[in-house]
């Protein structure tokens, strides 16, 4: 620890520099519970059942790190029994780049660009969970128009991000690659428009506390309104394609079950958690931004398997298209940033803050602790993806090492993001 | 036309001639020879690349389009990457197992080859057993495939390499036992005979082709599914699943040895192939009587890059199955229908000389119908769908 | 003796020697496969295709493969001991080397073996398959009804028993 | 083609190279390995016998020597299920220490 946290001189000294009022300080404020529904236990997590009598002799596997079905440097110490896992062992860390600490040495501004890269197929969404704690800790109000932006922004990283794990996943379960590309050439046209907004296809770098750092480029509402009408298609095409095909069906149904008690539990988010049956969206619970001016529905799967997975990601879409069409049509004049903010020389008030955001892969969730200088005192990230994985062996128990490839394409982690 | 048909025949015998009595057969064998290798590599060369450039037209890319005009010369570039690529054996690899393999797996499967005609008298070997002799080979290959997995040392060689043995085996006996339908058909092993037993034409439009009648239907779809499963493509390419366990028994083989693992595959894609359209599609006949003036060898050949294309096009179309559902499959549909079809050849021999009216249909009936019913009830009792139902999803507002 | 005759024979007996003598049992099954194959090529030498077919077939590429996986199945990977089925281990070597010696000493000390039979064509397939089933037919069913009792009997005995628990040593 | 008692040489070695594999070795795979060695031995019996009688027509050699491969596939099956059977018992394959007669 660099420093002791001393609040006392922290709050008494942003209080006099006149940053912030000390009301503003709403990190008590009452949080929307979920929604009513069955109550879980907590259960504790059972533990590894005794390896059962071998066929042959017990077979030690090391999947990854550079296999090519671990998206990324991830490894998983599998034992198998002949074809059956028995054990599976999640390995991480190669990605480690020190995320948190960086954070805590720049400025709440520098740290911004640093969030692109936590889950680098949706930049967009980092910014806006990150933006999202700073708004909390400093307690800012943002243009009508930036939400509308960011909602789009979101909704469209949403496209990208469900349409691509698609594409992984049946590449994963050995299409050659087909619905991947068919998934990166709708990629494409979205991610063009990130560039034309951004100035970057991936690392976007776009929101910022208090609003978005420029405003649309002329055009660019009707750039987005072409691809947004045309994504129905795509899905249809891609619904075509896979959601009755014998072989994708007879490989997911059933396979790498999550029961709803082991997912909320364990922590699990995101689509992965809806598929389970559990209706917990965070659009709908915390209705941050103007989530509730939108008119769309929240997909639930019944049996929590790889195929519901699947489907939760092609139903997400299809709501996300609407939240997109009705986001295009009311997006209002005005400015989109906050003038007031200072974000050269932002400094919070001291205090905590916690933002979180329904990101494609999960509950994003970004903590902070300000004691009133320039740099966050402690920043901590809630990665979807890696709380996500922590259920790995638990669904991939029983199942073949195949299907484990599969469990994980479906669990949908970007290596990235749970390394941090 | 007859010259061009007969073309290559004549030139083999002409060289031949050149030579002293006692040398023609050699000369002759090593003609034969040296034809079936050039022409199949030379295929497989062509194959990878229409692969490749397929593959991309499905998938919206271009494809290979740097190396020569379109990219045609694309598998020389591969060839000569694979020949100067280092060859590395692993330190813990027994190394003469893990040498062998790769010759084990090309020299079989050219040995198979060379049974199938590919013309009008264009036949290296005309085997009394050709057809049992084809699917020895077959069985060689395994053993080549064994000692890639084993010799490599490396887990998922082993694992690839056992998966690959289960698979090959499971579809051959649907495999054999529908080529020995054709066989049963024919009354004979011999391939040449079984090409000889297609000729003639329905109504002297449309050629007596195997796969004309119902129980050819039935065992070339059968046959199809075997072929697939036995040349390792998809959706059966699980013994180089490259998602699951990279690239199987070739994991630890590096250059040229890489490279004749995938020869080895490709010949024996295009050996299935060569027996499918010899047992179904009548060998190098055409498939009209009007057709008749271009010259065999090209129907063979048409045929054969017909086939082609249609892997290509299961390739890029299909997920890969699981090694259980893979099992399942074989055991219990494809047997069980392999074994009913001998039962429509039965019908459909016996029911051969009747004389009630319409007794053509009336066969077609018989024979069809037993194998449509068997396919219902089959396709019914191992559909997915039958253990899980259709899914219906709850929207929250 | 021929040439041809010459290379399979010698190609044949150290293969069968390597599947006798090496020490790793998968060595040992690889030069067995060897050694199945000179027999096969020695059966085309000897003008039966047929057969040559049927030994690849069966021999090759279902007997090996299943010696194979079992080795896979048992992990027989250890080199073996000095412990043999015969004690001592000369005492079997003797055995089979009088054996084949007595046997040997026939063929070559009989003159009839050595007769001079007219030579003759293959034998037509049609003609086998005709005998197989008329003369024959009831000892090609009895085969076939061996061959399915054989791989019933074998999927009972290999079938794994929950109760089966390793003796307690 | 060479003169029949070559190959009767030949299956000969063969025979005697099977059983001393069966009399020395005590892996039981190999010992049934050895046993096909054997049988191969009679089979090239059988088909040079055939190739080299008097009767120009008769088949029976090359039907024995079907039937004998036939057998054989049985055997090696069944064989093969046993070492099985004893490997799960004994988690050896090694005749030797496989002495127990009870259960």
């Amino acid at each position: 620890m660099s420093k002791p946290l001393d609040f006392d001189a922290a709050e008494q000294l942003a209080m006099a520099t006149g940053d912030v009022e000390p009301e503003q300080l709403d990190h008590d404020a009452p949080v929307s519970l979920p929604p009513p529904g069955p109550r879980y236990e907590a259960v504790p997590r059972a533990a590894s059942p005794a390896i059962p009598e071998p066929e042959g002799e017990l077979l030690e596997v090391s999947v990854g790190p550079h296999h090519p079905s671990t998206h990324g440097v991830f490894r998983m110490n599998v034992v198998l029994d002949g074809e059956k896992i028995v054990q599976l062992k999640p390995v991480f860390g190669y990605l480690h780049r020190n995320h948190e600490k960086l954070g805590e040495q720049t400025t709440y501004l520098g740290n911004m660009p640093y969030t692109d890269r936590l889950d680098y197929f949706c930049s967009l969404s980092n910014n806006w969970a990150y933006a999202l704690a700073v708004e909390k800790l400093a307690g800012l109000k943002v243009p009508e128009r930036a939400e509308y932006i960011r909602v789009i922004t979101a909704e469209l990283t949403r496209l990208v991000n469900h349409s691509s794990l698609v594409g992984f996943l049946l590449h994963d379960m050995g299409t050659m690659g087909t619905p991947l590309m068919y998934a990166f050439r709708e990629r494409e046209k979205i991610l063009d428009a990130f560039e034309a907004l951004t100035g970057a296809r991936m690392m976007c770098n776009y929101h910022r506390f208090g609003g978005c750092r420029v405003d649309l480029p002329p055009g660019w509402l009707d750039q987005v309104r072409t691809i947004v009408d045309n994504f129905p298609r795509f899905i249809d095409e891609m619904e075509r394609l896979l959601s009755e095909n014998e072989v994708l069906i007879a490989r997911t149904h059933g396979v790498g079950v999550l029961p709803p008690e082991l997912a909320v539990n364990a922590g699990v988010t995101g689509p992965s958690l809806r598929a389970s049956g559990i209706n917990y969206d965070l659009r709908k619970v915390d209705r941050y931004g103007i989530y509730d001016r939108f008119q769309f529905r929240v997909p639930l799967g019944e049996k929590g398997d790889v195929y519901d997975r699947y489907m939760m990601r092609i139903l997400e879409m299809r709501e996300s298209v609407k939240i997109l069409q009705q986001a295009l049509r009311d997006i209002p004049e005005g400015p989109v940033i906050d003038p007031k903010v200072r974000l050269r020389n932002f400094t919070p008030p001291v205090g905590e803050a916690y933002g979180r955001i329904e990101a494609p892969k999960g509950e994003l969730g970004f903590y902070l602790i300000s004691d009133g200088s320039k740099k966050p005192y402690r920043y901590r990230i809630r990665p979807p993806s890696f709380i996500n994985l922590t259920v790995l062996e638990d669904m991939c128990r029983g199942h073949t090492l195949a299907d484990a490839v599969i469990i994980l394409g479906a669990v949908d982690i970007v290596l990235g993001e749970v390394d941090r | 036309m007859n010259a061009l048909d007969q073309l290559f025949v004549n030139l083999k015998q002409a060289i031949v001639g050149w030579f002293p009595g006692e040398w023609r057969l050699g000369v002759s064998v090593v003609i034969s020879a040296a034809a079936i290798v050039g022409v199949y590599a030379g295929l497989f060369a062509i194959t990878t690349w229409i692969e490749r450039k397929g593959l991309g037209r499905i998938q919206n890319r271009p494809g290979p389009n740097r190396v020569g005009p379109f990219g045609l010369l694309q598998p020389l570039a591969d060839g000569l990457k694979a020949l100067i690529k280092e060859d590395i054996i692993p330190q813990r690899a027994d190394r003469l197992v893990h040498t062998l393999a790769p010759i084990l797996a090309v020299v079989p499967v050219i040995l198979a080859l060379a049974v199938i005609p590919v013309g009008r008298n264009m036949v290296a070997v005309d085997l009394q057993a050709g057809l049992i002799f084809f699917f020895a080979m077959g069985g060689v290959k395994e053993i080549a495939v064994f000692m890639a997995g084993w010799g490599s040392r490396n887990a998922y060689s082993l694992l690839g390499s056992m998966r690959a043995i289960a698979q090959m085996i499971s579809y051959e006996m649907p495999l054999v036992l529908s080529g020995l339908v054709v066989a049963m058909a024919v009354g004979s092993l011999s391939l040449v005979d079984i090409i000889e037993a297609q000729a003639g034409y329905y109504g002297g439009v449309l050629a007596r082709w195997h796969v004309f009648t119902p129980w050819g239907l039935a065992g070339f779809l059968l046959f199809l599914v075997a072929a697939t499963a036995e040349a390792n493509r998809t959706p059966f390419d699980l013994p180089e699943g490259e998602s699951e366990i990279i690239a199987g028994h070739m994991l630890e083989y590096s250059g040229f040895k890489y490279a004749l693992f995938f020869l080895g595959e490709y010949m024996g894609l295009f050996g299935m192939s060569g027996l499918a359209i010899t047992l179904f599609l009548g060998g190098w006949r055409a498939p009209f009587s009007f057709l008749e003036w271009i010259p065999s060898w090209m129907w063979f050949f048409g045929k054969l890059f017909a086939f082609i294309a249609f892997f290509v096009w299961l390739r890029g179309t299909l997920p890969r199955l699981r090694a259980d559902q893979l099992m399942e499959f074989a055991w219990k549909f494809m047997l069980p229908m392999v074994l009913l079809d001998v039962v429509a050849l039965a019908l459909w021999q016996y029911t051969a000389h009747w004389s009630v009216p319409l007794a053509g249909l009336w066969r077609w009936v018989l024979s069809g119908g037993l194998m449509f019913v068997a396919y219902l009830g089959l396709a019914r009792l191992i559909s997915p769908r039958r253990r899980v139902g259709p899914r219906t999803y709850r929207f929250a507002e | 003796m021929s040439a041809t005759f010459a290379i399979l024979a010698t190609w044949t007996v150290l293969a069968a020697l390597g599947a006798m003598a090496l020490r790793k049992p998968v060595h040992a099954a690889l030069s067995l496969v060897g050694a199945l194959m000179g027999v096969a090529f020695t059966y085309l030498n000897l003008g039966a295709e047929f057969i040559t077919a049927v030994q690849v077939l069966v021999y090759v590429g279902a007997v090996a493969i299943l010696i194979v996986f079992v080795l896979q199945l048992t992990r027989g990977e250890g080199v073996e001991g000095e412990s043999l089925a015969v004690q001592p281990a000369s005492l079997g070597l003797g055995i089979a080397l009088l054996v084949t010696g007595g046997l040997i000493a026939a063929v070559v000390f009989l003159p009839d073996w050595r007769a001079a039979w007219p030579e003759k064509g293959d034998v037509a397939l049609k003609r086998l398959g005709e005998v197989l089933m008329n003369r024959y037919v009831v000892a090609l069913e009895a085969i076939g009804l061996l061959l399915t009792i054989a791989m019933i009997g074998a999927v009972l005995i290999a079938l794994k028993r929950p109760d089966s628990q390793p003796p307690e040593s | 083609m060479a003169p029949l008692h070559q190959y009767l040489l030949l299956s000969l070695l063969l025979f005697g190279l099977g059983l001393a594999g069966v009399m020395t070795r005590r892996n039981g795979l190999i010992t049934l390995m050895g046993i096909e060695l054997m049988l191969n031995a009679a089979n090239l019996n059988f088909i040079a016998f055939w190739r080299h009688g008097p009767n120009p027509d008769a088949v029976e050699g090359v039907l024995l020597a079907m039937f004998a491969i036939g057998v054989a596939a049985a055997e090696v099956a069944v064989g093969l299920a046993l070492v099985i059977a004893i490997f799960r018992r004994f988690r050896t394959v090694n005749l030797d220490e496989v002495q127990e007669l009870k259960g």
